[in-house]
Formats: structure tokens, sequence, C-alpha cells
């Protein structure tokens, strides 16, 4: 019997479950790059929109994967990366300043700042207690940016102008959507390679066993840290998109209930899976998409729905 | 002396853990803390490692104040322990528990881009630690889905991975059945000498087996110590602890 | 200064300190025993002050309605308990949120079918209208009902915790869940109970707030973090560093609001001040916040041995 | 990794669901003859407590369709309502669905200002009509103005400009002011000191947005303590209620005479009266109608909407009933034909129809020039609390941002 387990277990990780994954992201990435040309060309902007929106979210929720699958940290104030992401194209274009590298450089330094700045108080503290302080922080940045009047204080500011790249408009919306895609793609591929890396298996090992890391000679609090300020830059450059994207930026979109979703995006596609977020922004939208349009009492099935979602975990979630 | 603690205190509350306690340790010795149950020997064991901060006291360890670094740190000194829970990273094998514990020494360890399974000299030195300990041929298995005998072995390997000076060891042999504590006991019998070890343990066969000296530790006191013959003839002890039946 | 205006001033953060202290007591304590983070703990608050609307209106008479309001919401945290929360006190943190986050979404959107988007008015008994004058000061007699009843409750919390039998269970859950199962005690029914006594503190205590504020849609949601950040700062699980916590955050909220504009004045625009003076008020809670856990990251009366797990 | 293992049914599932989306849009989308539905967009708040707003508006334009018989210059007429939820966000994203899912040919509604704002640009780079049945911020008046953009509301200044001008032949020396800290807030503000020539005593910006402040106790205790001869303050939606309640409560009716804009209006009159706040009964307002305004298109439509939702339209509803008359007039103008925008355009300015407010006339910068009227909270024949017009402040009056719009 106990043989039998044991050959089951060794012979789990050659079972075809990877080889399935892998046939399904060549069409999954053949649609998302051959699509979007064929939506706008046809007046089907909503549906680029939509799959605009739902890859910029992909790319936060990836960021809050590698925090809360990798690193078993679970952040209640994520969107607070959106935000900066977002006011550092705001800003500066409130300003006439819309050079794209600029915006970049700002999201990705002040979000990783932030993010440092914020680890490290926040990670002095385990479990329920993280969960809301990283909450209060974000609720912090919320109200300096209501309290900021130059920048549109509670209303926000009006982009007009997006970022632009030498020899790059993000104006268009094919255009704004292939940078999200090569953006989103450059980041699987870097989460993947993390995850098998020494630093993604350093941080599997803290976050499932915090102590034996430490006894073995491991600074959890360090890798941790660097984990969290890598996860608020990536964040950054997400929230660097949906400013660009949405031509607007205010304090609404860090509230925590953003964070929240995300959390959720991450959960239905499955902590700790590599396309995962991906699916969850996905299948997130598109259900809010769906369900908003049957009734105004949407948030009626919604809720159940995730609810569902959550406590089977067992249509994407691992058991 | 590898070890010296000089009167350690730690107060949880209104619980007086462990009150003044006096410790020393020659080096690749094995000295046994022995006690009944809640005599504070866990909580011991836990400031040694710089899991709890204590109270007051002082801890040195190969000639160095540690009393106020950091579990890590300690680690990285040659200070290494093993938990009474055999504690390994339940969802990973035990060929990358084993690689983990070899990646503490060898540093490295915030590359995000090479894989670590194709690091092919870390990967052999890890089989090799496995197969020190006997669990080569398992060296795929789970370390959750292991039997508890096997992932004490595989913590044990960890721990004497890095080549620690001094080995915490919280009851080993709990949990364990007759043939796997034989089988323990001559594991760390085979690595005396080249580290010295503090062992916290009931059974009293396996202290007897493998201990030089011993310290007896009843609510929070050092109640008596020296050489295991000693303790074995000291009749305070005896009333105190061996004496009463567990 | 205006002493007679830092008088009502501090009156009305000792009463939204004890609004607060009603919301934040019951969390704790589902907190500290089940370990579990109850996003939709809001929910109840809206739920009293609807509740105590209808009655009110239906009835006619405020006092009934409140008690009703607290007893729907008792039942309705039960409800809960047994149904959804139950299943999620093994479960992670995340999925605590997450789906606690999902209930707050039905909730409101329950409250919005059933009583509609305008929310519910509730009109006082003469009794309660009018002023008191304290040292010159007239306070509204309603604030002083709700300061009292909160210290009522405040006591009798205190004693439930301190003296009853109850109250021994309680603290053995918040400070060991594994000694409180082994001394016989029957876990769930502990459960239950906490979580609904929980639920109809915060029912209760939007009851009291609606002859202020109205019931409204996501009343809840709005003060849910506040209350978070109290339970936060006076430490998982005591209901003394609730009670202390929740004062101490409603009088820096009052205060702020009262007074930081003025303060920033002094070296801002007026307009500009005035802008950032609300905001900044509002933060200075979540700046408390963080200067506690970073000093003490369990909160200051975190009960001994909460929150470690052995 | 078991995760994986689940990755292709996740895929399939999403992937079945984004096709749905798509097709459900495809089919609807399709074909836009000169005989089809003319088709409006009206985004409002229909979700949380300010969704009361946004149901009132609703009912205002469901009324004017039905007066208009369901059609505009005899092509049908489909009217898409969308919920902005009080967020900027979300309102141009519902904006954006409107304008490139449902193709329609007029973007109406906008409770709020900056969801306004933030929706404008979506608008506009599509060359379709905006119009706006309540924000009025300055940046669309002034240097930002549109000319596809037109209000039949008012500029946010103008009703406060008012107020500061009654308070002026009332005598009010010093004022202290309450408002919500959000733009329309400030305009507030911006447009009673335009015209009031008494001192400020004191300002409080609240809390506003997703969690408003709604216990004033702090800011009511200042304003008593400040002496001022008059209270000034604007909330919008329910959070009026909870003022006018802690208002009463704290005794201050006759030693701080309230003076309110788009406060005390038919959404929480009903309210206030059966929580029996008397303390608003004889309160001030100033604003460019009233239930009461006495005019054949006014009385139809009050009386319409009263039979039909049992109380008075608010002003959000009479502004609402005034959008969707405009557009009719425009496609009258036009025949129907919506091709041409500039002549579109230029119907839509001509703005020949008849208004609940009487005479309508755009200004150079598509924001009305009208009247504004003080208003009374009374009591009315059937013991209903609404409000009566007592005095007219304004002769056809255009606000201050229309000189910086040069288009």
């Amino acid at each position: 019997m106990n043989g039998a387990l044991r050959a089951f277990f060794k012979l789990r990780p050659k079972l075809p479950a990877k080889m399935f994954g892998r046939r399904a992201v060549l069409p999954a990435a053949a649609l998302l790059l051959l699509a979007p040309p064929l939506l706008f060309f046809t007046g089907q902007d909503f549906y680029l929109d939509l799959l605009t929106r739902a890859l910029i979210l992909a790319i936060a929720a990836l960021s809050l994967n590698l925090l809360v699958g990798c690193g078993g940290m679970v952040s209640l104030g994520h969107a607070a990366y959106i935000g900066i992401g977002a006011y550092s194209v705001g800003i500066p274009a409130h300003y006439g300043v819309h050079d794209g590298a600029l915006h970049l450089a700002l999201a990705v330094s002040l979000s990783a700042a932030f993010a440092f700045l914020t680890g490290a108080v926040c990670l002095r503290t385990r479990g329920l207690y993280f969960i809301l302080i990283t909450l209060a922080f974000s609720q912090m940045l919320y109200f300096t940016l209501v309290s900021i009047d130059a920048y549109g204080a509670d209303d926000g500011l009006v982009i007009t102008r997006r970022s632009s790249f030498p020899g790059l408009q993000l104006e268009h919306a094919l255009v704004l959507y292939y940078c999200v895609f090569a953006a989103l793609a450059l980041f699987l591929f870097g989460m993947r390679r993390l995850m098998h890396a020494r630093f993604g298996r350093v941080l599997l090992g803290c976050r499932h066993n915090r102590a034996r890391m430490r006894a073995l000679g491991f600074d959890a609090y360090r890798h941790q840290l660097a984990c969290y300020v890598l996860s608020g830059a990536v964040c950054g450059v997400a929230g660097f998109f949906l400013g660009n994207f949405t031509d607007f930026v205010s304090p609404a979109m860090l509230d925590w209930t953003r964070s929240a979703e995300l959390l959720f995006m991450v959960i239905i596609g499955g902590a700790g899976a590599l396309f995962g977020p991906l699916v969850g922004a996905a299948v997130f939208l598109v259900l809010a998409e769906l369900l908003s349009g049957i009734t105004l009492h949407w948030h009626l099935l919604f809720g159940a729905l995730l609810i569902a979602l959550v406590l089977r975990g067992q249509l994407f979630t691992r058991g | 002396m590898i070890l010296q603690v000089q009167n350690l205190h730690k107060q949880f509350g209104g619980v007086r853990a462990v009150r003044g306690v006096d410790l020393a340790l020659a080096d690749k010795q094995i000295h046994a803390v022995i006690g009944p149950n809640g005599a504070g020997k866990s909580t011991l064991l836990a400031q040694l490692a710089g899991e709890i901060a204590p109270d007051r006291g002082r801890i040195v360890f190969a000639g160095r104040d540690i009393t106020g670094l950091a579990a890590h740190k300690r680690a990285q000194l040659g200070l290494a322990r093993c938990f009474q829970t055999a504690d390994v990273i339940a969802p990973m094998t035990l060929l990358e528990n084993a690689t983990l514990a070899l990646l503490a020494a060898a540093g490295n360890s915030f590359n995000c881009w090479s894989p670590l399974a194709r690091d092919a000299d870390l990967r052999a030195r890890a089989m090799q630690l496995l197969e020190e300990v006997g669990l080569a041929h398992d060296a795929e298995l789970r370390a959750g889905e292991a039997a508890h005998g096997v992932r004490r072995q595989l913590e044990i390997a960890m721990a004497l991975a890095p080549r620690p000076k001094l080995l915490l060891l919280d009851e080993p042999m709990a949990g364990l059945g007759k043939s796997e504590s034989a089988a323990m006991i001559a594991l760390l019998k085979k690595r005396k000498g080249s580290a010295a070890m503090l062992l916290i343990e009931h059974d009293m066969d396996a202290v007897f087996a493998l201990a030089d000296t011993a310290s007896v530790l009843v609510d929070g006191r050092i109640l008596a110590a020296g050489s295991t013959a000693e303790i074995r003839g000291n009749a305070e002890v005896q009333r105190a602890y061996l004496g009463t039946p567990q | 200064m205006d002493w007679h205006l830092l008088f009502a001033q501090l009156l009305n953060g000792l009463q939204l300190g004890l609004l607060l202290f009603l919301l934040a007591a019951g969390l704790s304590l589902i907190f500290g025993i089940m370990d579990f983070i109850n996003l939709s703990h809001g929910s109840f608050y809206m739920l009293g002050a609807f509740v105590c609307a209808t009655v009110a209106a239906v009835s006619g008479s405020f006092f009934l309605a409140v008690l009703a309001a607290a007893a729907a919401t008792f039942a309705a945290g039960a409800l809960v308990e047994r149904c959804i929360a139950r299943k999620l006190y093994a479960r992670g943190h995340l999925e605590q949120v997450l789906v606690t986050y999902g209930l707050i979404l039905i909730f409101d959107e329950l409250a919005h079918l059933v009583w509609g988007p305008a929310g519910a008015a509730i009109a006082l008994p003469a009794a309660l209208e009018g002023r008191v004058d304290i040292g010159g000061v007239g306070v509204p007699r309603y604030r002083l009902l709700i300061i009292m009843c909160g210290l009522l409750v405040a006591a009798g919390m205190y004693f439930l915790v301190t003296r009853s039998r109850l109250g021994m269970l309680i603290r053995a859950g918040a400070s060991n869940r594994a000694m409180a199962a082994a001394l016989g005690v029957n876990i769930d029914r502990l459960y239950l109970l906490v979580f609904a006594i929980g639920a109809a503190l915060a029912g209760l205590a939007g009851a009291l707030i609606a002859p202020l504020t109205e019931a409204s849609i996501g009343m809840g949601g709005e003060i849910i973090i506040i209350a978070f950040v109290v339970v936060i700062v006076g430490g998982i699980g005591s209901v003394k560093g609730a009670f202390c916590a929740a004062l101490l955050i409603g009088f820096i909220d009052t205060l702020g609001r009262a007074y930081l504009d003025d303060l920033l004045k002094l070296f801002l625009p007026g307009a500009a001040a005035e802008t950032a003076a609300p905001a900044l008020s509002a933060m200075s809670v979540y700046v408390l916040m963080a200067c506690v856990l970073a000093l003490k990251p369990r909160g200051l009366f975190a009960p001994a041995g909460a929150g470690v797990k052995t | 990794m078991s995760a994986a293992k689940k990755t292709p049914a996740a895929a399939v599932v999403s992937a079945a669901l984004f096709v749905t989306t798509l097709f459900t849009g495809t089919f609807a989308t399709r074909a836009a003859a000169d005989d089809a539905p003319v088709k409006i967009g009206f985004v409002t708040t229909l979700t949380t407590p300010a969704g009361v707003i946004g149901a009132d508006m609703k009912n205002a334009v469901e009324l004017a369709l039905e007066h208009l018989g369901g059609k505009m210059a005899g092509r049908e007429v489909r009217v898409f309502f969308e919920d902005d939820a009080f967020k900027p966000e979300i309102g141009r994203q519902k904006t954006g669905k409107l304008i490139k899912r449902e193709r329609v040919d007029f973007v109406a509604g906008y409770i709020w200002s900056h969801v306004l704002l933030a929706s404008a640009k979506t608008v506009f780079d599509a060359d379709k009509f905006l119009i706006s049945a309540n924000a009025g911020p300055s940046q669309l008046a002034g240097k930002g103005c549109h000319q596809n953009f037109f209000s039949t509301s008012w500029q946010n200044d103008q009703t406060p400009m008012a107020l500061g001008e009654v308070l002026n032949r009332r005598g009010v020396k010093s004022l202290y002011v309450m408002l919500p800290n959000y733009a329309a807030g400030k305009n507030m503000l911006a447009g009673v000191e335009r015209t009031f020539r008494g001192r400020v005593v004191g300002r409080d910006m609240t809390k506003w947005g997703r969690d408003r402040q709604l216990d004033f106790s702090a800011e009511l205790a200042k304003a008593a303590a400040s002496g001022a001869d008059g209270l000034f303050i604007f909330y919008p939606g329910s959070a009026g209620g909870a003022f006018l309640k802690q208002y009463q409560q704290a005794g201050l009716k006759d030693r701080l005479p309230l003076y309110s804009v788009f406060t005390v209006d038919s959404l929480s009159l009903p309210r206030l009266q059966a929580a029996g706040i008397e303390g608003v009964l004889g309160s001030n307002s100033t604003m460019f109608w009233a239930p009461d305004l006495d005019n054949a298109a006014n009385k139809k439509f009050v009386a319409d909407f009263k039979a039909r939702h049992g109380n008075y339209p608010s002003f959000y509803a009479a502004q609402s009933y005034d959008s969707v008359m405009l557009i009719d007039s425009a496609l009258r103008a036009t025949g129907g034909d919506l091709r041409d925008r500039d002549a579109v355009r230029a119907a839509l300015r001509r703005a020949d129809f008849a208004s609940v407010r009487g005479d309508f006339r755009f200004g150079n910068n598509h924001f009305p020039v009208q009247n504004f009227y003080l208003r009374e909270v009374v009591e009315d024949a059937d013991g209903n609390w609404t409000t009566r017009i007592t005095d007219l402040v304004y002769r056809g009056h255009q606000d201050p941002y229309a000189a910086d719009c040069a288009r």
C-alpha cells in the first residue's frame, strides 16, 4: 500500500498535467496576439478595451501572485501600487510632460520605494496583522492623494495625452494593447524563471516554514522584503498602463476594494500558478461584464459566485 | 567551550518559564537537558536558537556574545537546530529540502534567473547528503508525504548540511518506533565528534547512549548538572524526575 | 483656545470612540478566538441600522427598535457563523478575506433590494430630542444617550469577560485555543455565541447611529476599516485594548477634523489647508496604527500567547 | 504542480465566456440605417445610496419618452441606462461601453462632476454629443469647453452665486460654510464667495466619496462657536438628510439660520418629513427651478410625475427630462438625420423646446442662460413638504466662466 502510494506520488510531477498546461499556452498566446487587430478593424473596440483591461489587471494580479503565491504574504493593500503607477502618468501629464520613459521610470521607482518603506514595517508582522497593516498603508496613500488639492484631490486628474515613447504613441488602442501584452509576456517569463531559481525556492521555503528557513541561516525578512519590493514595482507598471488606458487617475483607483478584487483574481486563477492571474483577471472581468448586463442587482450574483469559487476552490484553484 | 549560557531568564505573562539557567558545553561534546514536561526545556532551546529573546542573561557561542543576534545570523555562525515537530518544507521533495539546506551556505539566494534544479553541483551534493542519512532512494518523495521517521532524518541531515559547530536537538526520538530510534541514535553517534550537540530528550536510553554530560531542568531552574553517570546516581534527580513515572 | 468648543469636541470624540468600540469589541473577539478575519462585520452594523429604522417606523417605539436591531443582528450573526464562517476557520486568512468580501457585496445588495437605495431615516422620540446643558455647552440629548449606552455596554463587556464563565472561556480561547478545547469546552457553541454577540454589538452600534446619519447602503463598508484599525491598535483578542484604542481613535479623528485645518493654515494657503485637513485627519488614524505596529507588532494590549502558533 | 492541471479547464471556461460576450454584442450592433432607432446612453448612479438620485433621473427620462410617444422625429428611441457606481473610473468604462458597443448617438446623464470629467474625453474622441443632466464643473464651462458638450442643468457656480446675492439682500454679514470635499463642493464655495459681500468666518470641507463623513458633530460645534450670522451648506443626496437632522438636534435653527444649495430637494424632503425634522421648514435655498414654477411644460411634467411616482420630481428629474427634450428638438430640426454633425450641433444650440424652466437658451459655452429663484420649504395642500418659489434672484444669468470659452 505504502509502496503504491509512493509510486503514485513519485509519478505525479510527471503526470501529463504540465503538458496540458503547456498545450493551452500556445493557442492562448496566439489568440491574444491575433484577436486585437481583428476586433479593432471590425469596429469591436469595446472588446479590445475589455481585453486590454484584463491584461493590465493580469499584470497587477501577477505581481500580487508573486507576493501571495510565492511569498505567502497576503496583502490587502496592493491597489496602492496601481495608484502610484497611474499617478506617475497623471501628475507629469498635468504639467505637460508626456515622456513615457519618465512616466515608467517614476512608476517603477516610486512603487519600489513605497514598497520598501512600508514593507520594512509590514514584514515585522504576521498573519492578520500583516493583512491589515498593508491595508492601512494603502489607505494612508489614498488619503494623501485625496488631500492634495493641486492634483485634483478626490476628483483626480484627466490625462489629456497618453505617454509617448520615441516612435511609440500609446494613444492608439492597438499600440497600447501590444505594449501591455509585451509587458505581461515579459513578466510571465520573468516570473517563471524566478519561481524555479534560488530566490523563488527560498521564498517558497519561507512561505511554508519560516522558522525552519531561519534556522537554516536564511534571512527570511530580507528575502520577503525583496519579494515585496519587486511585487510593488511590477504592480506599478500595471498602474502605469491603467492610467494611460483610462486617460484619468483618481484616488478611487486605490480603493481597498480594488485590492480585494486583485486577491480574487489571484485565488480564482490559483495562487502560485504561473498563468493563474491571467485566467483570474479574465474570468473576473468577464463575469462582472456579463452579470452587470443582466440586472442592476448583479452584485448579489457576483458575490455568491465569488464565494462559491473560493469555498469550492475546485474549479480553478488547487485543492 | 563552544557554548556558555549565563543566568538566562524568560517570563511569559505571569509564567516564569526559564529562571536563571547556567549552562556550559565543551567542543564536540553531547550535552543532554532532561526534565519533566513544562520544565522550560523548549523555551531554553528557542532562546539559544534566537527565536525567543531572553529577558535577562547572556549567551556566548564560539567565543562570541550572541544574546541579541537574530536566528538566521546564529545559524550562519554555525548554530543549527532541529524542531520538536520534525520541521521540513512539506510541499518540497526530500531532494529539494536538502538543496535548500545547502543553499544557505552556498549563498546567492537572491538569484532570480538560473533554475536551481539545473545546478548539477548542488544537486550532487544534496544527493550525497541524503545518501548519508540513507534517504537517497526517496529523493523525489514529497516531504509532507514522507513518514515521520523519514522527516526526522531529513531534518537532521538538513541541520548538519552546513557543517555546524553546534546542533540543538529538541526531542529527536519523539514519535519514533524502536528500530527508528535505534537508527537515529546510530546516526547521531556517527556525527559525534564533528559537531557539539545539545540534546533535549525524554528517552533516557537515548540520553545515556549519546550524552557525555547532562543537566536536569525543573521549573525553569537547573537542578543538577554533571556527567551522565553522576546524574544517574544523583538522589535528588531520582526523586524529582527519574523516579517519578512519566 | 475656546474651552467650550474643546469640551464639545471631546464629547463628540467620546461618542465616536464608543461607537467604534461596539463594532471593534466583537470583531476583536472573533479575530482572537476564531483567528477569523471578518470583513463583513460592518454589514451587521448596516443591518442593525435598517432594522432599527423599519421597526421604529412600524411600531413607533425607538427603544423597541433598538432591541429588535440587536436581536435581528444576533440571529443574522448566528446564521452567518453556521452557514459560512464555520467552513472557513480551518482555511487560510486569504480565503476568509475573500469570502467575507463577497458577503459584503451580498449584504449591500440585499439591503438595496429590501430597503431601496435611499436608505431609511428614523424619527426620534421627543424625549430624546433637544439638548442638555453641561458646563455651558449644549450637548444634544441623543448624543449623550449614545455615550451612556456605549459606556454601559463597555462595562457589561468588562464583567462578561472578566467575571463570567463565558468570559473565562473567551479569555482561554483568545490566548490558547488548544487549551480551551482541552478544558472540554463545546467549541462549536462558544464560537457561535461569540460570533452572534459580536454581530449584535455591531447591530446595536448601527441602530444607535441611524437616527443621526440615517441607515444607508454601504455604511458598513465605510466604517469597518476604521474598526479594523481599532482592533489592531488595541491588540487582537483584547476587549480592553479595543476599548482604549477606540477612544483614542475617536478623539484623534474628531479633534483632527476640528483643529487640523487651523493648524495647517499656519504653513499652507487657506484653501489647500481646508482640502488637506479632513484627509489628513482621516490619515492620522492609519499613521497611528503604523507607528503602534512598528513598535509593538502585536498591538497595545495583545493577550499573552495570542497569535503565537504552538 | 497540481495547479497546472486546472489551467486548461480554466482557459476553456474563460475563453467560452469571452466568446459569449463577443457574440451577444456583435449582433446587437450591426446596421445603422436611418429607420434604426435613435440610441441614447444615460449614465447615472443607480447603486450605492446615491442611487436614489439616479432612480429619480431614470423616472424622468422614461416620463419624457412617454410624453414623446417613444419617438423622436418619427424614429424609435432606445435609451441605455448605465450605472457609474459613484466612481469616475466605472463611469468612464460605462461611457466607453455605450459608445463603442451600443454605438449611441448621444450620451446624457452624469450626476457627479468627477465622473463627467473622467468620461468626457471618450465621448468627444468619438465625435458624439454629451449632454450633462446635472454635473456642471467649471472646467467644461471655461477654457475646456467643447463644441459637443451641452448642459441642461447649470454651471456649478451659478446657484451659490444666487444664494450669495440673497445673503447680501438679507444683510447677512458673516457666514460659516460646510461643504463636501470634491469638485462641485469647491465650485459651490467659489460661487458663494463671488457674490457674498460679508465675511466667511469658517469653512469645513468634509470627507466625501465612498467613505464620506456623515457625522458632522465636530463641524457643527465649530460653526455654533463661530458666531456667524448664517450657515451655508451643500450636501447632495442622502448626506443632506443626515446633515439636516444633526443641525436640528444641535438646536441651531434659531441661532444659525440655514442657507443651502442642492440639499433640500424632493428626494430628501419626504424622508425628513417622515423623521419629523421640522427645522428644515422655512429654510431657504436657490435654484433655477421649483416644482411650482408656472409654465405649461412644468405643470404637465410635475403632475404626470406625481401621478406616476407619488412624490414631487426633484431638480435632477427636471434636468433629465429637459435633456431628453433637448435631444428631441435637435432631431426634429434635422428631420431625424444624425449624419450631419454640424447640423445636429446647430440644432442643439438653438434649444428649440419647451423647457420645464420656461425660457431656455444656451450661452456660448453651451450652459443655459437662465433665471434663478429663491425657494422656501413649505407644506403643500396635501400636507407634503415641498419647495415654493418666493423671489426671483437673477434674470437670464450666465455663468462667470463663459467668457473664458473660446471655441
